[in-house]
This record gives C-alpha cells, structure tokens and sequence, in this order.
C-alpha cells in the first residue's frame, strides 16, 4: 500500500510539472501577444519591449516557465524599477488588470467557488443518490418514471439555459435575493444566512444536471449491482432486504460513486464557468471566463488554468488512494 | 432474482439461434418510447439536413431579412403576437433583423448535428484505434497512451477550450486551412475531440483488455492470425455494443455543447446560423419577445431528449442488466 | 429416512412480453435428511428454477409461483411457498442453505471471508463479532482451509476458486442447515479440485447428516455422490429413480441421450462413439401438447398414431421407485436402444 | 459600437444656441434639481455590467462617465467644470487653484496658484509638489498606458530618436532634471512650461491625470484599488467585480472646496450584474435608490422609454461620441475614393436605425467627426450625406454606377470589394447587437455587389488593439469624442499624427499639405479662425471618404424613482453625480 501511495504521488507531482510546463507552451505556441494588448493605443516599439520586460515575456518558454517555478516557492517582483510589485510565494504571476497578485485574485475567488462546490455537491449527491437508490427499489413504479423525467430534463437543458431561467423566472419574479445582491460573496461563518442566499441558487442550478447523472448511474448500479450472485448469495444466508441494501448493495454500487464525484468535484473546484458567470459570482471560473473575454489577461488565465489541473490531477490521487480502501481488490493488485 | 429470469430467457429456444444484434434489435422494437424517441429523432435529423429543401417549400430562407415583419417603433420586435408567428413563418421572426426563425432552426441544428457527428465519430476513431491499440499489445504502447490520457485528463478541458479558441482560430486562419466560420468549427472540433476520445479510449481498452483472453482470441492466435486479423475479424465486431453506447451518451452531449460554447462567444458567427446563436439572441430579448426564446430552446430540448430517450433505449436494447 | 423436503406441483413461470416462460412445470421431487438428491438437466430445464423457488429467491414481482413445497422442520411441517416472505427468509441459512455455480462472483468482493461468514452466523445467533469470526475459523478448518485463522482476514479475491467454493460451503453450513441446495458447485471449477470439493460435501453431508440437493449437467458429479436423481427436460421431471436404476435401467430416452454424451468408463465402450442429442429443447413459452422431447426424440417413431406429439406422456412407476415420463416402457426403450446399436 | 469610446467632448458656452437646440433631446427630465429641496444623508446606489472601473488610477483615467464620478467625490483638479445643467456646464471654474489659469508667453507658459486648506484623506496639505508628482507620473509609460497623453506632448522636455520623452517618470528617474525644468513650484504657485502654445491648456486640468499625487502613498500599478482621495468622499472598499464603497472624507471641509455639494453618506458600485438582472432592476423600479451606470439592451430600452409611467426618470441626449468606420487609405486595401464612396452610398443607414430603436434612440447619420455639440468648431460638410444620390435606406445604383468608373481607375481595390472570394475585411467588437447589425450591413452592401467579410474581435480587448487592427482591415469602427471644446483633440487625433489615426493614411503630398494645415490650426491663437480651419480639415477628410460613414450618436440614462437632483453634465456627457441626492 505504502509503495502504491508513493508511486502515484511521485507520479501525481510529474504530472503536475508536466501540465504546466505544457500551459506555458501552448500559450506560447498561439498568436497572442499578451504584451501587446497590455500596451494599449500608443503602443511603440520601445514600449512593447518594456511591456514585455514588465510581463516577464523577454525570455524563453523555459526560463518563463523555470522562474514561474521559483516564484512558487520563493515569490517574485514584476514591473520595473520602483514601480516593481513584489508577489510572495507562492506567486502565480500578476494581474495587470486586476492590479493585484495572482494568488491575492485566486485567493479571493476560491472560497466562491468552493463555497458553490461544496453546496451543490451535496445538493446532487443527496439528491441524485437517493433518487438513484428509491428509483432502483421501486423500479417500474410511477415514481421511477417521474425520476425518469427528472434525469431527462436534467441532462438535456444546458446549464446556461436554466441559469438564466432560475434567475429571471424564480429569482427576480419572486423576489427572492436583492437583485444586487445576486452573486455578492458573504462569509459562511459569519453571516450563514447571506451566504446561503447568495450560494443556494447557483449550487441548485449547477446540481440539477449533476444530480440527473448521479440519479442515472446510482439508479443504475443499484440495479446491475442487486443482480449480482453476491447479493443472491447475502439472500441466501437469510439477511433481511434492508440490510441487503444497506451493506451489500449499496456498499458496491456506490463504490464507482466515488471515483465520479471526487473528480466531479475537483473538476468544480476549478471554477463552473456556465453558472458562475450566469450568477455573476466572482470564483475561479467567473474570473478566468473574464480574463479570456475582456482583457485576456494571461497570468490569470495560466494562473487558473494550473490550478484547476492541480485540483484534477491531486483529486485523482486522492480517488485513487481512497478507492483503494474501498475496494480490496485494488489494494492488493 | 432478475438474473434467474434473464437466464431462462437468454437460453430459452426461442432467441438460440439469433445473433446478438438481432436480439437487441428485438429489445429495441418492443421498446415503444424508444422507437417514438427514433421517430422524432430520425425527423430532426431529416429536418436538418432536408433544411434547404424544407426551407423552399415553406417559402422561407434562412438568411433572408424579412425586415416588413418588425416594427421600426419597436427597435424592430416584430409585428404580432408570439414573436410574429404566421402561416408565412410558422416560428415567427427574429427581433433586430427579421430573419425566419423555422428556416433558422432547421439550417442551425444542422451545424449543430454536423458538430456532434464529426466530433462523435472522431473522438470515437481515434478512441477506438487507441483504445484497441493500448489494450491488444498491453507493454509500453498501452502505457504511453495511458499516460498521455491521464495528461489530457488533467487540464480543465471546457475552460481550456474556451481560453485557446480565439487565438486558435486566429492561428488557423492566418496559416491558410480554414477561414471564418469554417476556422471556427474546425477548431471547436478538433478541440472537443482532443479532449473527447481519452474517455472512450479507456473504456474500448479495458474492454479490449479482457476480450484478449478470451478463447476466441487466443485460438486465432494460436492459429497464426495476424494481429490486424485478429483486431478486425475479432475484437472489433465484439466492440461495436460500447461504441454505440458511447455514441448514445456523446451525441446530445456534443449537441449541447455547441450551444454552449455559442453562448460564451465560440464556435459560429453570423450570418450563419447556429442553434447556440440563436438561442444566446433569444436570451438577450427573453423580456420583449418571450416566444423567440420559448421556441427555439424548446426545439434544442425536444431534439436533445429524444436524442437521450433514444440512446436510453439503445442501452437498454444492448446491455439490459444495466438499466431493468 | 425422513423426508425433510417434500416438492409438490411445482410450477414456476416468469411473464415476459412474449408471454409466459413456464422454466419449472408441475415439477415434483423430494429429499430425506442425510439423503443427496440429483437434479440433472441442460440448461434451461428449469432444474435451478425450482430449487431458487424453494429457496424464495425469486423475484415476486416478476415470477408467478404455484404449487407446494413443504420442509419438515422439527417444530412442524412448513410449506415455503405460500409462507411468508420474512418466515421463509428466517428459513434461510438456518433450515436451508445454497451455494451457487460460481464461486468467484457468489462472495462480495468488499468483505473479509471472515465478516462475511460471521455476518451469516450472527443472523441465528448471539455473539460479539469476535465470536463470529471465532466460529468462520472452525468453519474454514472444517471446510479444509489450511492457515485458517489467518485466511479468515482475507478478502475473495485473495482466493483460488476451489478455496472460494470451500468458503461458500463454510458459510452455508455455519448454522447447521438440514437442507444444503448445491447447484452446479463445482462446474466452474478444475476437475481435479471439482472431485475434492465433492468428496467435501459428502463428508460434511455425514456429519451434519444434512439434506442435499445436488443440481447438475454432469452425470459424472451424479455418479460419484448422489443417492437418488431427477432429470429434468424442458421444466419437467422426465425420469426419477435411485442412482443404479438411472445408469443401469434408464427408461427415459432423453436420459439415455445424456448418458450417451458423456464418455464412460465402466462399460467397455471403447469403440463406442459418443452421440450427442441432436437439436435444441423447445421453447418454454409456447409449450407443445404433447411430449416435450418429441422432436429429438429417436424412439418417437417407434410409438404409433403421433401420440408423442398428441399427448404428454405422465410420470409413472416403471419399476419400483422408477418414475419416469414416457410413452414407451421401460422394457421397449432399451430393446429399441439394443436393436439400433445392433444395426449400426 | 456606442461603447467602443475612450474620450469625451464638451459643449462650447458660446455656441449655446445651438447645443440647446439639439443637445437635449427627448425631454430631458432635469427640474427635480431646481424645484425640490436636496436632501442630505442615505445610501446612494448604483450599479453595472462591468466588472469594474477602467481605471481608480487618476494618471488612467480617460473616460467622460468616470471622470464625471470620480471628480465629483473622490479627486480635485486644479480647474473643474461647473456642475450644471445645460451649456453652463461647460464653463471652467477654480478648483483647486484660485484660478482658471494665467497663460503668458503666448500660451507657452501657465501659471496657478493653490488654495489654502486642502486636505488628503489622511489630513496632510496637497502640496504643488503633489500635482508635480502627479504629472510626473504620465511619464512612466511603462507602468500608465491609458490616460491622455498631453503631458508628454506639451510639456517643454526634449524626445529621444524613437519619439519617446527623455523623462521616463518618477520611478526611473532618467531626465529628472528635464522635467523639474518644465513643472516648477514657488510655494503656492505652479508654472507649467510647454513647449509650444496651448491656447485651451486649462481644459486640459479637469482631467484626474493633471490632478495631484502624494508621492509617499504611490504604489504604482496597485495604486489603483485605493487612490487617496482629496474629495469629499474617500473609497472604503474596491474590490472587483464585488462593489465599490465610498463613505464621507472627514478631512474634505467645504470651505475649501466652492464646487462640491455631497449629500449622501454613503455610495456603493456593485459591479458584475448580469444584464438580464440589471434590466430588470431598472423595468421595475425595484432599486428606487439606485441608478443603473449602463444603458439598457435595446428591446429593454424601447420598452422602458415607451412606458410613460417611467418619464421622471430617464432622460436621453445626444452624448459626446461620433461613431466611425475608417477605411484603410493604404495600398492594397480601400486606396481608391470610388469604392470609398461606393461602400457609403450603398449603406443602409435606415435598417441600423430602426435596429437601434429609430432616431429617437440611435442618433443621427453624421457629416463630420467633429459633432455639432462642440459649437463654432462644427460646420455642416457637403457631399456625403448632403449628396443628391445620398439616400438613408441606400442606394446600390448610384454604389454600382461609382464601381464601375473603380473599374477602370482603381481595378485592385474593385477586385477587391467585388469579388466574393475576397470581400472587405470589416472588424467589428465581438458583442450581441455589432452581430445583428453586421447581419444587415452585409446585406445592404451585397445589394449593390460589394461583398463583406466580418471578423470579430474580442469585445474586451477591442479599444486596445485597434492600432494593430488597422493594419489587418480594411474598415474598422470606432468611436471618438473631444476631450475638451475644440477640435484640436478630434482632427490631429483622429486624422492627423496624434494617437488613434486608423486611416492608414500617409506619404501622398496632398496628405502632407492636410497635416501641415492641422499644425497650422492647432496653435493658432485666434479662436474663431482657428475654428475656421477645423472646418474646412474636416470638409477636406470626408470629401475623401476617409470615414466611410460617421454617426452621432444619443444615449439614454435611467435611474429610480427616488433619486433627485439628475441632470445632464454636458461636458462629461453623464450625469453630473455631485448633485445627486436620494429622496425621503
């Protein structure tokens, strides 16, 4: 088991050199010179260069990327002369747009986007699950055909659709936030109630089409998984049904759950770009779609982008390391 | 339980003699929402491709501007009630430049199909090729991929999409493959493929994996067949069930897709037509013109559900267990 | 002898939409404790269905259930299939026990054999877990798991398949059962661990003095444990004797198919060709009138005015204890049986 | 294409007749100002789209609506406009300094002097070092880009080879010597030296950019989430996309400030509201203390504007903007007058207004790109849309009639308008409604054959990539408004060498004689001959259909219904938020 963790987090750190290596190269390899778009109108060749000093975009793809390395660990100033803005570690870079250090940006928006996460994970995975699990049992049943519908409706409205639908025809129509309040960040420790208002719309639309997957695929491991010879064979032995479900059924038709929510919800952590930008709210994904549209303001866009590979990348060890526990079978292959 | 039941009925006399296929085929026909959800599907499909044709028999072009059906009082809303409907355009006309909403949700759900076709079929090629190749050889080849797909999997695919598609786009443009609108297509192609085919790679290799050890297998092998033989001959037709699955789940995903990336600025731009524009300019005017909006995301749902209906059914026609 | 169990007009049919599929059709056997009854069969003759029936692990919604099977229990007779759901499932692991074809998929992949026999165990008794898993010791010792106190911690996985089969044979009998129903136990398995896990269930059948149902396709298995065997063929007991009057005096063509298809090595054959039985059993929703076998059936011509295909033959004594279901006596099929060897 | 603006224009007092003509259109609903009694105290709202302010940076500051808000609670300026309604407005008043400014040595030198009593929010004085430091900073071009560049151009501080000043600002503090030359401080009093003359230099000080920095608070590029403020509020929170807070500066006394009149105690921005959100707010009235920055999408507008419940609180105006299409003069791309003029003649002006909600809403097509709301400066062209052949809902006869002579004069430039496989390149701001109108562009031009290929560009990085798009297109659009009453910041701008010329123009000798007489015109003392050359420089650029089409354009702003105190500041071409108060 210890070789095992150690293996894949010794692999898990190659990746994650590797996928920012890669971010570097890519936004290198496309026509967009983010020197240039920060040098607005008046832009002359001596300007450009200095933009590009002040950018950090004077040297190689490597050495960009090396020192964005070092600026992890050590932190780094941009800028030039006394107008240099010195960033701690761990320094993704700054913002030029939003004048403040990447991670300040990444620090701000990642509770908005964990606190909508957090909130819509456990909106779909209580609801899809249990919806799953009563559709499985009471297969056939009206109720199964209206979760039928559910999962329909769920996996077929695109999320910026009922976004803007919850937002006009719930939220608005009935009042319900102060329209300029709608997105506002509000501390869940301190003030539970604004935090709430300002996440459960959001979290809900973001979990409907969630929790019509995870309605869909309980339902349906549930289902294969009460056919296995297993659970003839925990019939046999004369436990009850309930019991059935509970530690037999259950226990290894939700196991896959876990592979597909942990990533589901690291995918999360790195911002829903659809509904946060639908929400106005300013998570990762809010800020990095506006990075891309308004500014293109590169720091911010790699910023996230290594971040949110990180949350995949990391999420997927933990999956792995937990699967493992789950199923024997991994453990010990 | 229900396994009892399905033994019987899988050994029964009655289906010996037919060949998988057949079976699910039979499953299929029995299933009355599916072969409706077939129906109406096989129809949008029809409807999108027959556009021009359709189009020309309802008198409507897609990119005509039937500007006498707004009002200039109203910053050209049109004139009427539910967005201007009339026996001269059943879906009535858009708001600002009066363009025939039927005509435009034929022609746009067919660039909305075209996307989901080719980025389906692609993403399953390539999965497929891969997929096989990873699991038949096994060693250092299944390893590469494997790695290479765990990369892939790494980056946030939908934001990297959105982040590298305008200067993509520029990139392809300026070395000459494609231009406009094309440039745009073919980049949200080739992205949702790249990041598309390593789910379906996974999935055909752990098939491929086990069906290596299957006796068929190795009495082809034993015989001397050669390798491309053996993955012809034999792992493929034994694939065909997972790729149609894949195929049932990607497609209205694809198709939303598009529609998406619209919303967020990619993929088409006007005057041509695409399901995402349409629907992103109906939104913009929910409040004015409340039918615009009703209609044509009405007729994105009605495709994408019976698209989901049908694919439900095919699951069930396929692999039954999985969904009794 | 007493008879523990006691199988009446059993009829099992599972509706599709194609119709009824009768697997089990007025389907009657039964078992004394320490006596192993064999049902043999192909597949699809409804020889699982039955035993499944007896044990109530069919579905209720989807199966329709007629008949009787009555177990007689100490405390007095009980008929399982019209008592209800939560009596019978008291019945289980407790009066009766199964173990199953395949003993890779029957153990859930999640648990230690351990928790998984101790679980059985604490449903009929009181006891800390400690004490469960004390007892799937004992049960893995008796079952011939070498190292057992240190297996009991392992998951199915970690086993081989006939250690599996042991496994699943030590949970089956961790409450003492009077009925063991094994169906098809060592199919899935090497042929050299096949004849231990026989021998096994022979001698743990002494010293419980259990009941055993042995369902099968194999006459070979039949040959070796059983004391008594049915055959069944297209959900009906076409023929049911002692083991000697099944292999020596076979009235039943469809037996004597089968024992035509195995190879055998107590009556010289060499030379003999193997013959399999030509054709496929008939479909089990849309039962012919008249004998199901009919069809491959090569005695059927020797029986005049097509009453084969008119009527279905009843099950009646041939010989003493001899049931079987067929137009022909005993006495003709063999001399018909002789006469076509004799032309060949 | 109303959005895609930078600068701003102002109304000239003298040319009053004409501004209250025309500048205030659609009943302008302005008399709650002078009829109720204001009110002090309550929270002031406002809201936007956007994510945030383009800039809190005074030295990047350049847009009319942000120099309007943040002049009127956060910064001073030596000079300030009056804030009134009407052309009034437009009339220069002391702000800072006791003076509008002290100009000697024709125009060349101007001197100020500074109020007793000024205050930071931190209670120390502002200091003539301060508005040195201030001015200092327009220097460091590698650090401010946004803002104006006049300082650079006027002050008396000598260029290097490449065109860039010798003073790198304050923070590399090469050619120090050389600006401390041109910027001097005697006590109270400022001296400004320029090097050449500047007759409307004072205009110049209403700009945040010409406003004082305390140099021991500047922190350069982050300097712009918490500027000091001299104003009558300070900022309490900035955060983007979340809100803006400003509450009362305690340090601001009014007796040191003869302009401003604060009333509410405190006043938020709440940023990042989803359009459908914001609309909503302003259909219903459900924010009465508020006032939504934006303009409403345009279906919402007609119907907010149709409403005549809503008639106290809206007004619509013709705002500083003339919006263009430049056409690339260079070779290979629109160097030929006939297709110039081709692609004007065929527009269908008629379709992009009622696109926009008709002339009520969209403005009216343009002659000049001097707006007549900048007075003596403007004077009605002839040609273009003067012409006989002119019509506003096209003519693709007469854009035949003009390709066919191309034909034969300029055959490249006809091949390439004509031929489909070609087309002009038209870069357009990626938004909803340059969609919509482009879609009626393309087929108002293929009816008179001329095909057009529109590319979109990123909404978001528009402005600041135009001088790389101008290269790349073949008409570009935009957007310009004076920043101040004289067109020496529209011609030399626009057409001339100053910053956003995207006609691509130069080398001809008939080029070279435009840009002496654009010289000539922007040191003449004489204010009304002065004028008179502005004139006849913007009748000599469209006769050559430099602009292929220019628009002047109105705006509309709403707000709730209890808010008092609205008016139109005509030079800002916003509200003039000073003296907006929220009702009881």
């Amino acid at each position: 088991m210890l070789k095992y963790v150690s293996q894949r987090l010794f692999y898990t750190v190659l990746l994650l050199l590797l996928v920012s290596l890669s971010v570097y190269f890519i936004f290198d390899l496309l026509p967009v010179d983010p020197a240039r778009l920060v040098c607005s109108k008046n832009c002359s060749p001596a300007l450009l260069r200095d933009t590009r000093h002040k950018l950090g975009l004077d040297v190689s793809v490597i050495e960009q990327w090396l020192r964005f390395l070092q600026g992890l660990f050590i932190g780094r100033d941009y800028g030039v002369a006394a107008a240099a803005i010195h960033c701690p570690a761990p320094a993704f870079g700054y913002s030029f747009s939003r004048h403040e250090c990447v991670s300040t940006v990444l620090s701000h928006a990642f509770p908005v986007t964990l606190s909508l996460a957090v909130l819509a994970f456990i909106l779909w995975m209580t609801v899809g699950v249990s919806l799953g699990v009563l559709a499985a049992r009471k297969k056939g049943s009206i109720f199964d055909r209206v979760s039928t519908v559910f999962v329909l409706i769920g996996t077929s409205l695109p999320t910026f659709l009922t976004g803007v639908l919850v937002v006009i025809f719930i939220i608005l129509k009935f009042n319900l936030v102060d329209p300029l309040e709608i997105g506002n960040w509000s501390n869940p420790l301190t003030d539970p109630i604004g935090w709430l208002q300002t996440f459960i719309w959001p979290a809900a639309t973001l979990a409907f089409a969630y929790a019509a997957t995870y309605t869909r695929f309980t339902r349906s491991n549930v289902i294969e998984t009460s056919s296995e010879d297993f659970i003839r064979t925990a019939r046999a032995k004369g436990l009850s049904e309930k019991v059935i479900l509970r530690k037999h059924t259950l226990r290894a038709a939700l196991a896959p759950l876990v592979t597909l929510a942990g990533l589901d919800f690291a995918g999360l952590l790195g911002g829903a770009i659809i509904t946060e930008k639908v929400f106005g709210l300013d998570g990762l994904g809010g800020i990095s779609i506006e990075a891309v549209t308004s500014s293109y303001d590169l720091p911010i866009i790699v910023g996230t982008t290594i971040v949110a590979s990180t949350f995949v990348v990391v999420a997927n060890l933990i999956v792995d390391i937990t699967y493992a526990f789950i199923d024997p079978r991994v453990r010990h292959a | 339980m229900a396994d009892a039941t399905q033994v019987v009925e899988e050994k029964s006399a009655d289906f010996a003699q037919r060949t998988p296929k057949q079976i699910a085929w039979n499953r299929f026909k029995r299933n009355r929402t599916g072969v409706v959800a077939g129906i109406i599907s096989i129809f949008f499909v029809v409807a999108a491709y027959g556009a021009p044709i359709i189009a020309r028999i309802f008198k409507v072009g897609p990119y005509e501007l039937y500007l006498e059906q707004l009002d200039p009082a109203r910053a050209n809303f049109p004139i009427g009630s539910f967005g201007g409907i009339s026996w001269a355009h059943p879906f009535g006309v858009t708001p600002e430049d009066g363009r025939d909403i039927f005509a435009n949700v034929l022609f746009g759900s067919r660039i909305s199909f075209t996307v989901a076709i080719i980025t389906t079929v692609s993403s399953i090629g390539i999965g497929m090729l891969l997929g096989i190749t990873a699991g038949y050889f096994r060693g250092k080849v299944d390893a590469a991929i494997g790695r290479y797909s765990d990369f892939l999997f790494a980056f946030p695919s939908f934001f990297m999409i959105v982040a590298l598609s305008i200067p993509a786009v520029e990139r392809i443009q300026k070395l000459g493959i494609a231009q406009g609108n094309n440039a745009r297509l073919l980049v949200l192609i080739i992205f949702l493929v790249f990041f598309g085919w390593p789910g379906f790679a996974r999935l055909i290799r752990s098939q491929a994996l086990s069906l290596r050890e299957r006796d068929f297998v190795m009495a082809a092998q034993a015989q001397g067949a050669s390798n491309f033989r053996i993955i012809t001959k034999e792992l493929l037709p034994n694939l065909w069930s997972t790729a149609i699955i894949f195929v049932s789940l990607a497609l209205p995903g694809y198709l939303a897709a598009e529609a998406v990336f619209a919303y967020l600025g990619i993929g088409v731009q006007p005057p041509a037509i695409s399901f995402g524009l349409l629907l992103d300019d109906a939104r913009s005017k929910w409040s004015s013109d409340p039918a615009y909006l009703l209609i044509t995301s009405g007729y994105l749902i009605a495709i994408v559900l019976s698209l989901n209906l049908l694919g439900d059914a095919i699951r069930d026609a396929i692999d039954p267990k999985a969904d009794r | 002898m007493s008879t523990f169990l006691e199988v009446k007009n059993l009829h099992v049919s599972f509706p599709t939409e194609d119709g009824a599929v009768l697997a089990s059709n007025d389907v009657s056997y039964s078992v004394a404790l320490g006596e192993t009854l064999a049902i043999v069969g192909e597949s699809g003759s409804g020889k699982s269905v039955a035993n499944l029936a007896v044990m109530g692990l069919h579905n209720p919604q989807r199966t329709k259930i007629s008949g009787s099977a009555i177990l007689h229990l100490p405390e007095g007779p009980i008929d399982v299939l019209s008592a209800p759901n939560e009596t019978v499932r008291r019945l289980r692991g407790k009066a009766m026990s199964m173990i199953f074809q395949d003993p890779m998929s029957a153990l859930h992949p999640f648990y230690t054999i351990g928790d998984q026999i101790a679980e059985a165990w604490a449903l009929y008794n009181e006891g800390s877990k400690a004490d469960g898993i004390k007892r799937a010791v004992e049960m893995l010792d008796l079952v011939g798991i070498p190292d057992a106190s240190k297996r009991v911690h392992e998951y199915p996985h970690q086993f081989s398949g006939g250690m599996r089969q042991r496994v699943m044979i030590a949970m089956a009998l961790v409450n003492n059962p009077s009925l063991l129903i094994a169906d098809e136990p060592t199919t899935a398995l090497d042929v050299t661990v096949q004849s231990q896990i026989l021998r096994l269930l022979a001698d743990l059948q002494k010293e419980f003095n259990m009941a055993v149902i042995l369902i099968t396709h194999d006459l070979g298995v039949v040959a070796e444990v059983a004391d008594r065997v049915s055959v069944m063929y297209s959900g009906r007991v076409v023929e049911s004797a002692p083991i000697d009057e099944i292999f020596y005096n076979t009235t039943h063509p469809y037996t004597r198919g089968l024992l035509n298809s195995i190879p055998r090595v107590d009556n010289n054959g060499i030379g003999t060709r193997l013959k399999a039985i030509p054709g496929q059993p008939p479909s089990l929703i849309s039962v012919p009138k008249g004998c199901a076998f009919e069809a491959r059936c090569e005695f059927a011509s020797h029986v005049s005015g097509g009453l084969c295909h008119a009527v279905n033959p009843d099950l009646v004594e041939k010989a003493p204890s001899h049931f079987g279901r067929c137009h022909l006596t005993g006495q003709q099929v063999i001399e018909i049986a002789n006469q076509n060897n004799g032309v060949k | 294409m109303k959005k895609l603006i930078t600068r701003r224009v102002v109304a000239l007092a003298t040319a009053a007749s004409f501004a209250a003509g025309v500048a205030l259109v659609g009943g302008a609903t302005t008399s709650s100002a002078a009829t109720e009694t204001p009110v002090t105290g309550g929270t002031l709202q406002y809201f936007t789209h956007s994510t945030q302010f383009p800039a809190l940076d005074p030295t990047n500051m350049y847009t009319g609506r942000d120099i309007a808000f943040f002049d009127s609670y956060i910064f001073r300026t030596l000079v300030s406009y009056r804030p009134v309604e009407g052309s009034a407005g437009s009339s220069l008043v002391p702000d800072l300094a006791t003076n509008t400014g002290v100009p000697s040595n024709k125009a060349k030198t101007w001197t100020y002097t500074l109020r007793k009593g000024i205050t930071w929010e931190d209670g120390s004085a502002i200091t003539c070092a301060d508005i040195k430091y201030g001015w200092s900073r327009a220097f460091a071009t590698d650090v401010f880009d946004a803002g104006p560049a006049y300082a650079i151009a006027w002050l008396d501080i000598p260029t290097n080879a490449d065109g860039s000043s010798a003073y790198a600002g304050p923070y590399r503090k090469t050619g120090q010597a050389l600006f401390d030359k041109a910027i001097t401080c005697k006590g109270d009093t400022i001296t400004f030296n320029l090097s050449r003359s500047v007759p409307d230099f004072n205009y110049f000080l209403t700009y945040p950019t010409t406003g004082p920095i305390k140099a021991s608070a500047d922190t350069g590029d982050k300097y712009d989430l918490k500027p000091l403020a001299s104003g009558p509020y300070k900022i309490e929170k900035y955060a983007i996309n979340d809100e803006l807070v400003l509450v009362r500066n305690d340090k601001w006394s009014k007796a040191s400030d003869p302009i401003r009149t604060p009333y509410p105690d405190k006043i938020t921005v709440t940023f990042g509201l989803n359009e459908d959100v914001r609309d909503k707010i302003v259909l219903d009235d459900s924010k009465p203390n508020a006032i939504s920055l934006d303009g409403l999408q345009p279906a919402n507008n007609i119907k907010f504007f149709e409403n005549p419940a809503n008639a106290d609180r809206r007004m619509n105006n013709y705002d500083p903007y003339t919006s263009y299409l430049a056409a690339n003069n260079s070779k290979g791309h629109l160097d030929c007058l006939l297709v110039r003029k081709a692609i004007f003649f065929a527009f269908d002006t008629q379709a992009l207004i009622n696109l926009s909600g008709g002339t009520t809403y969209y403005g009216e097509p343009g002659d000049s790109p001097v707006k007549p709301v900048l007075g003596m400066d403007y004077a009605p062209t002839t040609g273009n849309i003067h012409d006989p052949n002119y019509k506003i809902d096209g003519n693709p006869e007469y854009a035949k009639t003009l390709l066919a002579q191309a034909k034969k004069v300029c055959p490249t430039a006809y091949t390439r308008a004509t031929n489909p496989s070609q087309g002009i390149i038209y870069y357009r701001a990626d938004t909803a409604s340059n969609k919509k109108a482009a879609v009626l562009v393309e087929a108002a031009l293929a009816k008179a054959g001329i095909y057009v290929n529109t590319v979109y560009k990123p909404a978001g990085t528009y402005n600041a990539n135009l001088s790389t798009y101008r290269k790349q297109t073949d008409i570009l659009s935009g957007g310009w408004g004076a920043d101040w009453a004289n067109a020496s910041t529209v011609i030399p701008e626009l057409w001339g060498e100053g910053c956003c010329n995207y006609t691509s123009n130069k080398g001809t000798n008939e080029y070279k004689i435009f840009i002496r007489n654009v010289n000539k015109a922007l040191v003449e003392l004489d204010r009304n001959k002065q004028a008179k050359m502005w004139q006849n420089l913007a009748q000599y650029g469209m006769d050559q259909y430099w602009y292929i089409r220019t628009v002047f354009g109105k705006s509309q702003q709403t707000w709730g219904s209890k808010i008092g105190g609205i008016y139109y500041w005509e030079p800002q071409g916003s509200f003039g938020f000073g003296q907006i108060y929220v009702k009881k």
